[in-house]
């Protein structure tokens, strides 16, 4: 099959077609100026916003869970305008800077910010997924979380008189995931743990995801309980080995620490975020350039170092 | 019981008392961090049936290496269960955890936790992570275990913001406002140990860690602090406690200055992970788990 | 490990221990005259529903979504106070005049019945598993299920200001369900299409599972993704092999419709279910000698034709 | 267009008329029963890529053997996905169905289908099934296919019970209720072809199946019936459909007195579903679909 451009005419349905292409041609199509852009952490869609930094497509409002490092680079870059969030920072690398010199002093530009719990923000993609305008939680109630976020409607549960907090559904316009494997037509399989990518991709009006590997529609068909994402919501598969580089992607390779930390070393300064992005983002035209910049070899001993803790179906002893 | 470790350093003596928080049996909902040097202290000590939830989606998963967050490969390792967040928190929404382990920059009297912002929510003087999972944790495990680093402005009357909830504005506050958890039962930090009055919901001295004066914690706490009429100096961790942290976390990533260490030493942190196969196996091995 | 009686001192969460037991332990054990049974679909627990016949424990009150013929053999020994439902009927076996006697004439006993629709039903146990009061849902609107039905309610949804039902959280005591593989700690794994198993073991007290094989716990670690149900949710895994016959078991062995379609004929009436029930269910000591009584052959011969068409991890051409 | 079937039973030809109704491309969530022949029938033939849901969790099975209820394991085989009800009605409740079939015991000019009970709901005298997915499918499909028996009393004023919405009162009356799918769009019984007008939502005859009487019509239906004014005989089907049909149900478990033949006799049963394997597989190769 060919790439032909996938449009939504016959339904909400995504077409059974061949849907995979270049991370620059998904980027283009699909994500513009403005946009509502959701993004997973698990794993992280590295080498596709490597590529949305590249084509420098701005005023975004990113939707997040929980994540680290991967949405400060948008944030770092000035593309992005609103973040809906429970949790930007570093993680084991430590005080994301990043954040907190556009949370701070609006560096390089103002960002409005919207705080949900990591559960209420995922229980907002499971409502867009579901179709409903919103999802009960017993979370973020009694807090400040609420005080200032309009958005989380405390009401009372008709069944108890007790209250609970409803959050809003979200519906991005363009949901940005990586995944270890799927087919060219877009069924996509997550591997281990998968935080929200499942409802995301439902949510999501448009749906690129990068994957590790593009099997046959037989080895999907195979074990259809492990197909996270169904071709139907998918508009583009993109082939991006190590694309969740330097976070990890499970059974493939683990997180590269050295690397990350590092990273949130130089990021510490705006002048060092700035040079890290010009060479290894806009230095690189594609993320194999990326890969080769970061060394081959180097990913490939993650991946070696991986497999030997763990493969997929088998349990290593 | 077992021997006390001669040399221990200060992480390590509030990864023991954490570990001691954590009963066999129980399901824990643990992050990365410290916590999770506790936990598996816990599991290879006195708990070999302590089974730990990732936030990403994982579950009892028995890892012979550092897991290094929480949508980790390392928490697939053996796992008996990988999916989706909203999975293990809907389990702790409804009751399943027994134990979570939450952090902030700013705690008060009730436990209440900020991670959200110091200063101003708009204008913050600093801006810090925000809640991710720490308020899901907060408020709905059964009860919580909060470690922090205790410093001149983190313990004080009013956080800036209440990110997390510990029992609100005091007694029957949880409940009022519809929350199911448990609310904190300790605080450790790196002075002492803390907990709750059981009618009061304020937090008072239990333990002062040895070395560390009674006066220094006041003068850290911004309201007048309680103090048990039977203060004790908190527990040393023991050999096999320090052993198992130390076999875990060998570059002290967590414990100590590890970070610092690996920052850009790719080499370094390969064989870091690459030694500890064979170490943690035997490890596992010994304590009879494979 | 040895059998252990399970306690929930410790928490909610069921112990890592062998929980290996008979139908006949299991049942005793946890489903009580009176309490609040669910019982799953996909696949049927025919052998736990018939250890209950046998045990005869009595005003149960049910909850399921959708059942075919399996409810009914409780409603036809008027074991059954009330039914919470969605579908109660035969499917391809046709109309279920067990149901209708029941409903209709209140023989062999009245009973009581609760109406939502099958995802209105199956959001209940939803809610239940993830400790909410409630769900929100599209369904059912305008429509009688809701007149007739006064714990769905309809609410106002805060955000758009449009009409949106809720349906309340449903929490057994007991969860009956079939499954293909476990192993002996509980951790369950559904292969294929599972309906509701997830969430209603969540949602349940006690859960027990019948399985078809038992596997170790190395092979359940190999692909963790596929377990449907770790072992906090579970009490007791029963080993029952063509434990769901008449109707399928996933990869197994498929719906045996000759038998299905003789039994809908042998209960249209109350002699003809009595009969049946005498012969197949009390002439019975357990699930083994069911089976011989169906005759091993026949299942034998259900499982090859089976696998002619699938196996899990084939794609067979 | 190919050529009609030169001998056809009345099922064949509303599984034909259904099939018609199905478009390349289309998601559809079909139940059992005839609507899954006509959804076969449909993919064998001009729609090789319109794709089934079932209700208990499975998508784009491609089987070859009859699948027999919607939580059978046949509809595993070939799936590109398998997992929960909620998923697949999650996915037809946020618009990705555009198509799904039901049915029922009672039918009004609006389109609302009773498949709960006659007479009192309290008192019955006939008890049905229940809702099942159909209120799901009447309620968030973006349109649906009703098939139905049309004798006597089916063709009512006013349901005993309104089990799966139509257009409930008529016009405006679906948005009012907060249902998300368009409601009806064909009924097809064993008399003719039904739709619903635009302006009034009022069911109207449209087509007629070939023999059938209008007044025979006229008298089955409760209500004065508008008739079309091109009111058409039904188109019968082709020699092709007829094949499709006849290789998937060779007993005519669907379409005709299959579960008579079957039922007691495991023999014919199990040959029925084996015999089907090299059939089916020749099929679908000659469709180019494996």
């Amino acid at each position: 099959m060919k790439f032909e451009p996938v449009t939504g005419d016959k339904g909400k349905a995504k077409p059974l077609a061949n849907k995979v292409m270049t991370a620059k041609e998904a980027v283009s199509t699909f994500i513009k100026e403005g946009c509502y852009l959701g993004i997973n952490v698990s794993a992280a869609p590295a080498a596709l916003i490597w590529e949305i930094v590249r084509q420098r497509i701005g005023n975004l409002r990113v939707v997040i869970t929980s994540q680290i490092g991967m949405s400060s680079v948008l944030l770092g870059c000035g593309l992005v305008s609103k973040l809906e969030m429970a949790y930007n920072w570093g993680g084991i690398e430590g005080e994301d800077r990043v954040f907190r010199r556009a949370a701070e002093h609006g560096v390089p530009r103002p960002v409005e910010l919207e705080e949900y719990s990591n559960f209420g923000a995922a229980l907002r993609w499971q409502a867009g997924a579901m179709g409903v305008p919103f999802m009960p939680t017993k979370s973020q109630l009694g807090t400040d979380i609420i005080k200032y976020n309009p958005k989380i409607k405390v009401i009372e549960d008709p069944y108890n008189g007790e209250p609970i907090a409803l959050v809003p559904a979200s519906n991005p316009d363009v949901a940005i995931i990586h995944a270890q494997r799927a087919d060219e037509i877009g069924n996509v399989q997550c591997l281990g743990l998968y935080g929200n990518s499942d409802v995301l991709a439902r949510a999501a009006r448009h749906v690129i995801v990068s994957v590790e590997e593009i099997v046959t529609q037989g080895e999907i068909r195979r074990m259809p309980n492990l197909t996270t994402i169904p071709y139907i919501y998918v508009d583009a598969i993109v082939h991006a080995p190590f694309g969740a580089h330097w976070r990890e992607s499970n059974y493939y390779y683990h997180h590269d620490l050295a690397y990350g930390l590092e990273v949130y070393k130089q990021w510490a300064t705006k002048e060092g975020f700035d040079a890290w992005v010009e060479k290894y983002i806009y230095g690189t035209k594609d993320w194999d350039e990326y890969c080769k910049m970061v060394g081959y070899d180097r990913l490939y001993r993650l991946m070696q170092s991986e497999h030997r803790f763990q493969k997929y179906g088998e349990v290593r002893w | 019981m077992a021997e006390y470790a001669k040399d221990y350093t200060l992480p390590e003596l509030m990864a023991a008392t954490v570990a001691r928080e954590f009963k066999d049996g129980e399901i824990a909902f643990i992050g990365v961090g410290m916590p999770l040097i506790a936990a598996s202290v816990a599991k290879f000590t006195h708990a070999p049936n302590f089974n730990i939830m990732v936030e990403f989606g994982a579950f009892a998963y028995s890892p012979r290496r550092l897991p290094l967050c929480v949508d980790c490969a390392v928490n697939c390792e053996r796992a008996y269960w990988t999916g989706t967040l909203r999975d293990v928190m809907s389990a702790q929404q409804a009751g399943f955890v027994d134990v979570a382990c939450i952090s902030g920059a700013q705690i008060d009297k009730y436990g209440n936790l900020n991670s959200t912002c110091i200063g101003d929510y708009y204008k913050p003087k600093v801006r810090l992570a925000g809640s991710g999972g720490a308020n899901d944790l907060a408020s709905s495990a059964k009860r919580t275990v909060i470690m922090m680093r205790q410093e001149g402005r983190r313990f004080v009357n009013k956080c800036d913001y209440i990110t997390s909830p510990g029992y609100l504005d005091g007694p029957g506050a949880r409940e009022k406002a519809g929350l199911p958890g448990g609310g904190p039962a300790a605080v450790i930090t790196t002075m002492g140990v803390f907990r709750f009055d059981e009618e009061t919901k304020e937090m008072y001295l239990e333990k002062i860690h040895p070395g560390v004066k009674l006066e220094d914690i006041k003068a850290s706490v911004q309201w007048d602090l309680a103090v048990s009429p039977n203060l004790e100096v908190t527990e040393p961790p023991t050999e096999e406690q320090v052993l198992v942290m130390r076999t875990l976390d060998p570059v002290m990533v967590y414990l100590g200055n590890g970070r610092d260490v690996l920052a850009g030493d790719f080499e370094r942190f390969i064989k870091m992970f690459e030694d500890s196969y064979p170490v943690m196996t035997e490890l596992l091995k010994k304590k009879g788990m494979i």
